[in-house]
């Protein structure tokens, strides 16, 4: 039988193993370079799935079934399809990167490895679990791992930060917690007895009561809200993204959010659809609550960290915006916009991380002038801020766009206000990137050395994928777009618009009169 | 009425077209690795690929020539771009007569420019990383104008934006520069995500993106009110793009880059983008009622209120800028009464003589050692003969001085606006070319002309012929290009645009020669007073200006724009931040979560004095208890 | 009226009586001989209720041999008279007399709903006590609860290992110096930084 | 027997809430010992009036019992409180609040 | 004449091998001067071996469901609690031996055969099938607790044994009055008969309701379910820390069993009148423990509230009555029982010389110092905390999953709210364990002495528990045949 996805998701437990067994005896470096090796595997095992992944057929793949506890009806099922193995292939790529990037870290390196390694684990299980309560225990391990990372080697105020992201996340995820168990404690009339098994309960979830069904979304939209971080439920994210070692915030942005939105997509949209065009207009409007509102946060932080902070709360809304309009375009979009914010931010943290290594600062007031001492640095930097920007060509762009016509097709207004954080975005962005880069040379910055072999190593394939993705996003939404279609073919019935593609061949077929369009 | 035109098939040298923009991409690349190692090649490298993409565009174009007009029409696919569901958007490219044109002044100005630059950045440590910029605007801009779709022309749109970013704040070390070059951008952006929502309102509409899908459909598909919300989106970003009001402001701050980049960015392609946007969408312009006259108004308020600004300006290059802005402003104006072809023929002679001035005021800052104030100038002509005779070619094409490019470009347009009935539109558009005749002579009067004012006027020197060679190029083609694009009644260029963008209007009023009379008559007066007051020594010109104050203080700061801007829009901008991020945010949103914090907290505090150590209290909460318990019992009983 | 009847009348309400002596005595003493009264009286409502055996009992071991004991121990740690009456805990006295009075009235309605102020003993009872109360107790002890009786063993002889091991003085009494002195190093500089967490941990 | 089992019961309940009041109230740890005392007792009266109602000998037996656990909790509750008086010279429970908050 | 009943002492065979070890134990204690420790342990091991082994072989004994006159049940949810119960046992003894070798002042001989006689008392209680053996066996492990707690002789253990007592005793008076009023109610004490005499009933006999609502009051004092938990933090914090670890983890367990026994037999008939009443208790128990242990600054007394609250998670699990409500209970005990002995260990590792050092404050940078305790710690409060993988997140999905199935879903919900609430304090040692800065560390350097005892001792229960996360499934047999009670 096919063990794959299970070595993908459990690789990097051999490495914690192995660290753990070292113990005092593993040098640092040791410890290093197990962790690189183990993430690098991993990445190449994800690969191999991919490989044998068929992006045409819409449906879980590589399925891998197991009894774990019959008795409550837990089953170990993993399978990917076209949304999952994207964030899949995304996070055990970031990993290596993030391990490469943590070569830096001092302090107890062998737990920093722990953690890196079990984060993994994790997170690449939240992704390809496809039973419920399977699901919610990566999710909720994510927790753990993370922790330790923003605690142990954070900055200044990383307990806090530590503390909040926590409880945070753990006070949303207790409603998805209950919510699972309602519909376990629902699917004791099946043939099977009760189970979590998503597939099963999908059928399940499709006979609830209208009311019951939509309590059940919002429990579980709150726990993925927060995770997400969908205003106004995102005040965790500045302080953890600000206090996190570089690594964490790269993986924190570039992975961890994106566990929330998956998660609507994959569980909210999917077991109640009929409650998700429900609250559609609710989550929407917060979704462009938080595009606007991150962005005009982030405009006036002084400190960068802080900054790229607020713009992934801005970036994350029109994940959800893309996602809640239902239509082949914007839901691809979002999962499109998933992978490159991933990516985009990632890089940003990456790069921050680079820069705050050498000018132990993180306030804007206090760089400047860099872009003269460390010009590749700041160059791959600049190429980072305008991935970020929505630069057509890069990454950023196709998603948004995507977005904000597949939404724009729906609801005029959501579209038009979600365009203005691209104004906003190139605001602070450009802003930030001025104080950092630009102007005169600051006296203690003289010297500074720019980007090194080893961070080269770590940007280059980021900043490769940045483009690459920009350039060809056919590479991803040919396997996403299948997956995408099923989802929405359950949630919008037939007759509404799920593909702005087709609405010109509609009209024009059955002859309809253009509408009045929209009231300018 | 414009119609869809029938791709031809692929003949000849056509399939070649994608080498038009790679061409100076490959250049981009290689100098933004490697340049560094490079040294001097870099220029001539980068040069050499603008040259060879020329080259290219011009055997391509020569291919579509044979192909009959109706027919004259190539799209070149190179790759899918984005696929989603029925949404598809190829990377394409489009040769038309449209593009043809475009392509042909952006490769062929851009030629011009950067052989110039070879000269003026020679002393440039980073002079590489600015070729490899240069040559990624000239991808981009190819980009923008062969785009097959909005969403490639986009591309291209946001990409020459970028480099304009990059090459305004080329000199980041000096904040100005850096300011600049991020207000050019977000000013600029803030017109562009109009666009993108209107790229967004066509795909609603017609559920892609593709020029021939959309305008094949347009009439069918869409409603007037609809047609109005496009357009005036796209209108957006043409606004922007271009530099009309209300954004305006960004251009003269542009002027801080290196002024090949003015040239060639601010002057000779990327402004003219809006105006090629507009006449590229007029199909969907043309379907609303309110857009061009939209576009008229705006382009007229534009020019006037550019046109006054310029003459205030005491930078040599803030005048350019200015003049940039208000003879855009005629090309919106000319879109707008769809005399498109017009518009088309002023931005290809523009495209000529303002290079050409940018370039000549180049050479000048180059020649006083960085010093770009007028008023420290004076005389050059001498010292700098060919950068001053091109100069004054130039200036007269501008001024609209016969047979020059720049008047029959305004003729024409004068001539249009006199015979389809808008008298408001002719006279005013007379005005603006008094205007320009008073702001350009103004310029080459106190620059050239009288006594050096300064020790750097009078040791200035001229540049080397890698700079002045482009200048007497674009000269010749500043004189020329009238004749060339004009020669017959109908207009050389007009007809050849024809199959893309419809006839010129055509009506009656007053006689042809008329109008053309009273247009030189407009421009050699503005010379003439130009004279008077800056060089014939007969005017007391600090007197002059001192009795016209506070005209002058305002028109130096360009009406305060950017003082209205500052105060209305950035002062409040940062106001709301600041209480969003630092009130709203810090204090109620995450005050509400950490008040549940400090709530449970301080619960916390006060319920453990509960546990006061004394057993006889725990007895009495356990009491308590097993009597709540027993009555609750109790009361079921 | 008869003569159960007058007998539970009687010593009623001097158990009741002597209860409340026992807990509002000052003096332990005094205390003590009111609660050895209390259980006399029990002692007879034990006997109207045809329980000899337990009567006796009452009177045997509680009343004399564990109240003796109780007040041998009053009498070694002197304390009889330690009691002072002032109540620092607020509101406890009248805290204390409202619950003790809501549970008799919760009892009350439970026996009034359970069993009903009527319901009289019923007859019979001299046919399972066959052969003497004592006897057939001891039946019903040695047969059927047999295990509980053994298991009681368990209970006395943890009893007595407790009054060896609490009581017992020690073979070297730690002195308070001692204690003091080993506090004081490492416990006082742990409560000062309990207090600095405090101040830093609490969420903002 | 004329007299109603309830009578008993009650009487029970009265001496039990008694019982509490004292442990509740007094603050000699031999009196809150014996207050204790004095619930058992009372639940014992319970327990054998129950037993004549049922007509049977559980409850005089659980009676029993819970008398041989009184015996008991004494021993260990004076070792307890000897201990305490030797470490306190106290028996007042009321100064044994080390252990708080 | 006396008629004998049928002796069959099988099923009590556990009981009488470590009441007659306890008996050893003593007597060596009497007659031994110096009364060395490894013998005490052999002596007492041996004891609890013997007992496993005699449960072990319970697994399979038929017999009736009853013996001794109906006075023992016979079934294996017994042989389940009584072999959670030894093996807390077993690892308090560990502990405690470590303990005096650090203490030897507050040592005692008497404290093996101590634990042995408590153990006993905890397993009756689970077996028992007549309420006058709870009562004993309830009065049993108290007073040998009782004698623990002040063991040492120390002003803290004294002080804490004193208030064990007064309340015990006063909480058992009412216990009492339950089984009073239960036999009032039925006429019979054995919980069977009092079933089949409730069942007839329909809208429940009002003595029965006293009855019940006293025996949970009884029984909530033991498990520490508030309001009745007062006792908890004062006893928790006084007693040294090995009789904490030890009773904790155990009166919880037999405690819990016992309820379970009762509730689910005697009272099942009953089942709409106590749920509410169970639900109520977990409710208050949840929110008191979870709140109140946030505000606390010595790590036993945190853990006490912590205990508090998991007593109302374990009560959430049994509102789901029957089958359901006993395996959630069970599993829960057995992770509760392993991360509570398991926290202990390691404080009392930390702490040395007896009760110092039991601040939060000390466990600064405990992992510079001891790696292994510091990580052990880590594990044991994330279970606590209910987070994967760990048994402490399987039992929380067990007790909700059933309390959501009996349509306690506020219940959950406050239960998992207050479960967040509480990840707070836990994390707050992880944050002084891992998370300080290496200078602000040095001034409270802590050192555990590295003896290996302690370290089996901690290890065991680690083991169990990431073994109850990861395969909760290896217990699923054991659980049903828990959850099966015969009568």
């Amino acid at each position: 039988m096919n063990r794959l996805l299970t070595l993908t998701t459990f690789l990097p437990v051999a490495g914690v193993v192995v660290v753990l067994v070292g113990g005092r005896a593993l040098r640092d470096d040791v410890a290093r370079a197990v962790a690189l090796v183990t993430t690098i595997a991993t990445f190449l095992v994800s690969l191999v799935v991919f490989g044998k992944f068929d992006p045409a057929v819409p449906g879980y793949q590589l399925v891998e079934q197991a009894e774990w506890v019959p008795a409550i009806g837990l089953g170990y099922i993993v399978g990917v399809d076209g949304v999952s193995i994207w964030l899949v292939l995304l996070t055990t790529f970031l990993f290596p990167i993030a391990v490469l990037a943590s070569w830096p870290v001092e302090k107890d390196v062998r737990l920093y490895m722990i953690a890196m390694l079990a984060l993994e684990t994790a997170v690449v299980g939240s992704f390809l679990a496809l039973d419920l309560l399977l699901f919610f225990l990566f999710f909720e391990a994510i927790l753990v791992p993370m922790y330790f990372l923003i605690g142990g080697w954070g900055s200044a105020r990383r307990v806090y930060a530590a503390i909040k992201f926590f409880l945070y996340t753990m006070a949303g995820s207790a409603f998805l917690f209950l919510a699972t168990l309602f519909l376990w404690s629902r699917s004791s009339g099946l043939d099977g007895g009760a189970t979590f098994d998503l597939r099963a309960l999908t059928e399940l979830a499709g006979g609830l009561p209208v009311t019951t069904a939509r309590w059940l979304f919002l429990a579980f939209l709150v726990a993925f809200a927060v995770k997400v971080p969908l205003f106004p439920l995102h005040t965790w994210l500045p302080d953890a993204h600000t206090e996190a070692p570089t690594a964490g915030s790269v993986l924190l942005a570039g992975v961890l959010l994106k566990v929330g939105t998956y998660g609507i997509i994959r569980f909210n949209l999917t077991l109640f659809p009929e409650a998700s065009r429900y609250f559609a207009d609710l989550v929407s409007i917060l979704a462009v609550i938080g595009i606007l509102y991150g962005a005009v946060a982030a405009l006036i932080q002084t400190d960068i960290k802080r900054l790229v902070a607020y713009s992934s709360v801005s970036h994350l809304g029109f994940v959800v915006l893309g996602i809640f309009a239902f239509t082949a375009q914007g839901v691809t979009g979002g999962v499109l916009q998933m992978v490159n914010h991933g990516l985009a931010t990632g890089a940003l943290f990456l790069l921050v991380g680079m820069m705050y290594e050498r000018t132990h600062t993180r306030e804007l007031a206090r760089m400047g002038g860099l872009a003269s001492v460390m010009p590749w640095l700041l160059g791959t930097y600049l190429f980072a801020v305008f991935a970020s920007v929505g630069l057509p060509g890069l990454n950023s762009f196709v998603g948004e766009f995507l977005v904000i016509a597949g939404t724009f097709a729906v609801n005029q207004w959501y579209g038009a206000l979600a365009a203005l954080a691209v104004i906003l975005a190139a605001i602070y962005l450009l802003w930030s990137y001025q104080r950092v880069a630009y102007g005169p040379v600051r006296d203690e910055h003289r010297g500074l050395g720019d980007l090194n072999l080893r961070e080269s190593v770590v940007l280059a394939p980021v900043l490769a994928l940045l483009l690459v993705f920009g350039v060809y996003p056919k590479l991803l939404t040919d396997a996403i777009e299948p997956a995408v279609a099923r989802v929405i073919e359950r949630v919008q019935p037939a007759g509404q618009t799920t593909d702005v593609g087709e609405v010109a061949v509609q009209q024009v077929e059955i002859g309809l009169v253009p509408d009045g369009g929209q009231q300018e | 009425m414009v119609g869809a035109l029938a791709p031809s098939e692929a003949t000849g040298s056509l399939p070649l077209l994608w080498l038009v923009p790679s061409l100076p991409l490959a250049g981009a690349a290689v100098n933004l690795f490697v340049g560094r190692r490079l040294g001097k090649a870099a220029g001539w490298l980068a040069t050499a690929l603008v040259a060879a993409s020329f080259a290219v565009a011009v055997v391509v174009v020569l291919d579509l020539l044979a192909i009959g007009t109706e027919e004259r029409l190539y799209v070149q696919h190179l790759f899918d771009w984005i696929t989603v569901g029925a949404f598809e958007v190829g990377a394409d490219l489009r040769l038309d007569a449209l593009s043809s044109t475009m392509i042909l002044v952006v490769t062929g100005v851009g030629s011009l420019i950067h052989l110039y630059s070879i000269g003026y950045m020679a002393h440039d440590a980073r002079s590489a990383r600015f070729f490899a910029y240069l040559n990624l605007f000239v991808f981009f801009m190819l980009v923008l104008v062969l785009g097959a779709n909005y969403l490639v022309l986009y591309l291209g749109w946001e990409g020459v934006g970028l480099c304009s970013y990059l090459l305004i704040g080329f000199w980041y070390e000096k904040t100005e520069n850096a300011n600049a070059a991020k207000k050019a951008f977000v000013t600029t952006r803030i017109g562009d995500t109009a666009m993108m929502v209107g790229l967004a309102f066509i795909v609603w509409k017609f559920g892609t993106l593709d020029f021939e899908a959309v305008f094949g459909s347009a009439g069918a598909q869409l409603t007037e009110a609809a047609a109005t919300g496009i357009a005036l989106l796209l209108l957006g970003g043409a606004i922007g793009k271009s530099a009309q009001i209300p954004l305006q402001v960004w251009l003269p701050d542009a002027m801080a880059g290196p002024t090949p980049v003015s040239a060639l960015i601010h002057a000779a392609t990327m402004v003219t983008a809006g105006v090629y946007l507009v006449v590229r969408s007029a199909p969907l312009f043309e379907l609303s009622d309110i857009a061009l006259p939209i576009v008229l108004v705006i382009g007229l308020v534009t020019m006037l209120v550019a046109g006054t600004a310029a003459l205030g300006q005491t930078d040599i290059k803030r005048v350019l800028a200015y003049s940039t802005v208000s003879q855009l402003g005629y090309m919106f104006l000319a879109a707008g009464m769809r005399a498109y072809a017009a518009a088309m023929f002023m931005l290809v002679a523009h495209a000529f003589y303002k290079a050409l001035m940018f370039l000549g005021s180049g050479s000048v800052i180059h020649g006083m050692h960085d010093e770009q104030d007028m008023r420290r100038m004076g005389g050059l002509l001498r010292r700098m003969p060919v950068t001053g005779w091109t100069f004054i070619v130039g200036a007269i094409a501008l001024a609209g001085v016969p047979p020059l490019a720049g008047f029959f470009a305004k003729d024409q347009l004068l001539e249009i606006a006199n015979h389809t009935g808008r008298p408001v539109v002719w006279i005013l558009g007379t005005i603006g070319a008094l205007l320009s005749a008073l702001y350009i002579g103004r310029l080459v009067f106190l620059t050239f002309f009288g006594s050096a004012r300064t020790e750097q006027a009078e040791h200035a020197h001229e540049s080397p012929s890698v700079m002045t060679v482009p200048l007497v190029i674009l000269a010749i083609g500043a004189i020329g290009a009238g004749f060339v694009l004009n020669s017959t009644a109908e207009g050389r260029i007009a007809h050849y645009l024809e199959p893309v963008v419809g006839e010129v209007p055509h009506g009656d009023g007053l006689p042809v020669w008329v109008l053309g009379t009273i247009g030189s008559t407009v421009a050699i007066v503005g010379l003439v007073l130009a004279w008077l007051v800056y060089a014939s020594g007969k005017v007391d010109r600090a007197a002059f200006e001192e009795r016209l104050e506070p005209l002058p203080r305002t028109l130096r700061n360009g009406w305060y724009w950017d003082d209205a801007y500052a105060k209305l829009l950035v002062v409040p901008g940062k106001a709301a931040a600041r209480v969003t991020a630092f009130v709203v945010d810090a204090k109620w949103v995450d005050g509400l979560v950490n008040g549940v914090g400090r709530g449970v907290g301080g619960l916390a505090q006060v319920g453990r004095l509960l546990q006061t150590g004394f057993v006889r209290s725990y007895a009495l909460v356990f009491l308590v208890g097993a009597v709540a318990l027993l009555a609750w019992i109790g009361v079921r009983l | 009226m008869p003569l159960d009847n007058l007998v539970f009348w009687v010593f009623a309400p001097i158990s009741v009586a002597s209860a409340i002596g026992m807990i509002v005595m000052r003096n332990a003493v005094h205390a003590a001989l009111f609660l050895v009264v209390n259980f006399f009286c029990i002692a007879v409502m034990y006997l109207l209720l045809d329980a000899p055996f337990l009567f006796a009992v009452q009177i045997i071991v509680y009343a004399g041999a564990i109240m003796v004991l109780v007040l041998f121990v009053i009498m070694l740690l002197g304390v009889a008279r330690g009691d002072d009456l002032r109540e620092r805990l607020i509101a406890q006295r009248p805290l204390a007399v409202l619950l003790a009075l809501a549970f008799v009235a919760e009892i009350f309605v439970a026996v009034r709903a359970g069993i009903g102020f009527s319901t009289k003993a019923p007859d019979g009872f001299d046919a399972v006590n066959e052969g003497g109360n004592t006897q057939a107790l001891g039946e019903v002890l040695f047969r059927d609860y047999f295990l509980p009786f053994e298991i009681t063993s368990i209970l006395l002889i943890i009893a007595a290992i407790a009054a060896t091991v609490l009581a017992q003085r020690r073979a070297r009494p730690i002195t308070q110096a001692e204690i003091e002195q080993r506090r004081s190093p490492s416990t006082d500089r742990g409560a000062a930084v309990d207090e600095q967490i405090e101040v830093r941990e609490v969420p903002r | 027997m004329r007299t109603p089992i309830a009578y008993f019961v009650m009487l029970s309940g009265v001496l039990f809430a008694l019982g509490t009041v004292g442990v509740l109230i007094r603050r000699n740890a031999l009196l809150i010992f014996m207050s204790v005392e004095l619930q058992l007792n009372a639940v014992n009266l319970s327990l054998i009036a129950f037993s004549r109602m049922h007509n049977e000998l559980d409850g005089q037996i659980l009676a029993f019992f819970s008398m041989v656990v009184a015996a008991a909790e004494v021993v260990v509750g004076l070792a307890i409180i000897v201990a305490i008086y030797r470490r306190r010279q106290s028996v007042n429970v009321d100064d044994a609040r080390e252990l708080r908050w | 004449m006396i008629r004998t009943p049928e002796l069959d002492l099988w099923p009590l065979l556990p009981e009488l091998f470590l009441a007659g070890f306890g008996i050893i134990g003593m007597l060596f204690e009497a007659f031994s001067k110096r009364s060395p420790r490894p013998v005490h342990l052999a002596i007492a091991l041996a004891g609890l071996l013997a007992a496993t082994a005699a449960t072990l072989a319970l697994w399979e004994y038929g017999g009736a469901a009853t013996v001794l006159a109906g006075t023992i049940a016979n079934d294996r949810f017994a042989v389940v609690a009584r072999l959670i119960l030894l093996g807390v046992a077993f690892l308090g003894l560990l502990l405690g031996t470590h303990y005096f070798d650090r203490d030897p002042d507050g040592y005692r001989g008497e404290f093996y055969p101590l634990v042995l006689f408590a153990t006993s008392g905890m397993t009756l209680i689970t077996v028992a099938a007549d309420l006058i053996v709870v009562f004993l066996a309830l009065e049993i492990l108290s007073l040998a607790l009782y004698v623990l707690t002040g063991i040492t002789g120390h002003r803290h253990a004294n002080e804490g044994a004193m208030k064990y007592f007064l309340l015990g005793a006063f909480s058992s008076s009412f216990f009492l009055y339950g089984i009073a009023m239960a036999y009032g109610a039925t006429g019979t004490t054995k919980i069977a008969d009092i079933a089949n005499a409730l069942a007839g009933t329909t809208d429940g006999h009002p003595l029965a309701l006293v009855a019940t609502v006293m025996l949970l009051i009884g029984f909530g004092f033991k498990v520490s379910a508030a309001p009745f938990h007062m006792w908890t933090p004062d006893v928790y914090q006084g007693a040294p820390t090995p009789v904490t670890a030890f009773m904790s983890a155990a009166t919880k367990v037999a405690a819990f069993m016992a309820l379970l026994r009762v509730l689910s037999v005697a009272l099942q008939p009953m089942e709409w009148d106590w749920t509410p009443i169970v639900a109520a208790l977990a409710a208050v128990s949840v929110i008191v423990g979870s709140v109140l242990a946030i505000a606390q600054t010595d790590v036993k007394r945190m853990l006490a509230y912590s205990s508090v609250a998991h007593a109302g998670f374990i009560l959430t699990g049994i509102t789901a009555t029957g089958a359901a409500g006993i395996r959630s209970a069970t599993f829960y005990l057995i992770a509760y029982a392993a991360m509570t002995i398991g926290a202990f260990g390691v404080v009392m590792m930390v702490s040395f010389r007896g009760e110092e050092r039991t601040s939060l404050a000390s466990y600064r940078g405990l992992h510079r110092t001891d790696p292994v305790a510091a990580g052990l710690m880590a594990l044991f409060l994330i279970s606590l905390a209910g987070l994967p993988p760990t048994g402490g997140f399987i039992a929380k999905v067990g007790v909700f999953g059933a309390a959501i199935d009996g349509g306690y879903w506020w219940l959950s919900l406050i239960g998992v709210l207050a479960s967040v609430a509480a990840a707070y304090f836990y994390l707050r040692v992880i944050v002084l364990m891992y998370m300080q800065d290496d200078d602000d560390v040095t001034d409270a350097v802590v050192t555990t002495d590295g003896s290996l005892l302690p370290r089996i001792a901690v290890v065991i229960p680690a083991a169990l528990i990431l073994l109850l996360g990861v395969f909760p499934g290896v217990i699923s047999d054991f659980l049903d045949a828990a959850s099966v009670l015969r009568w």
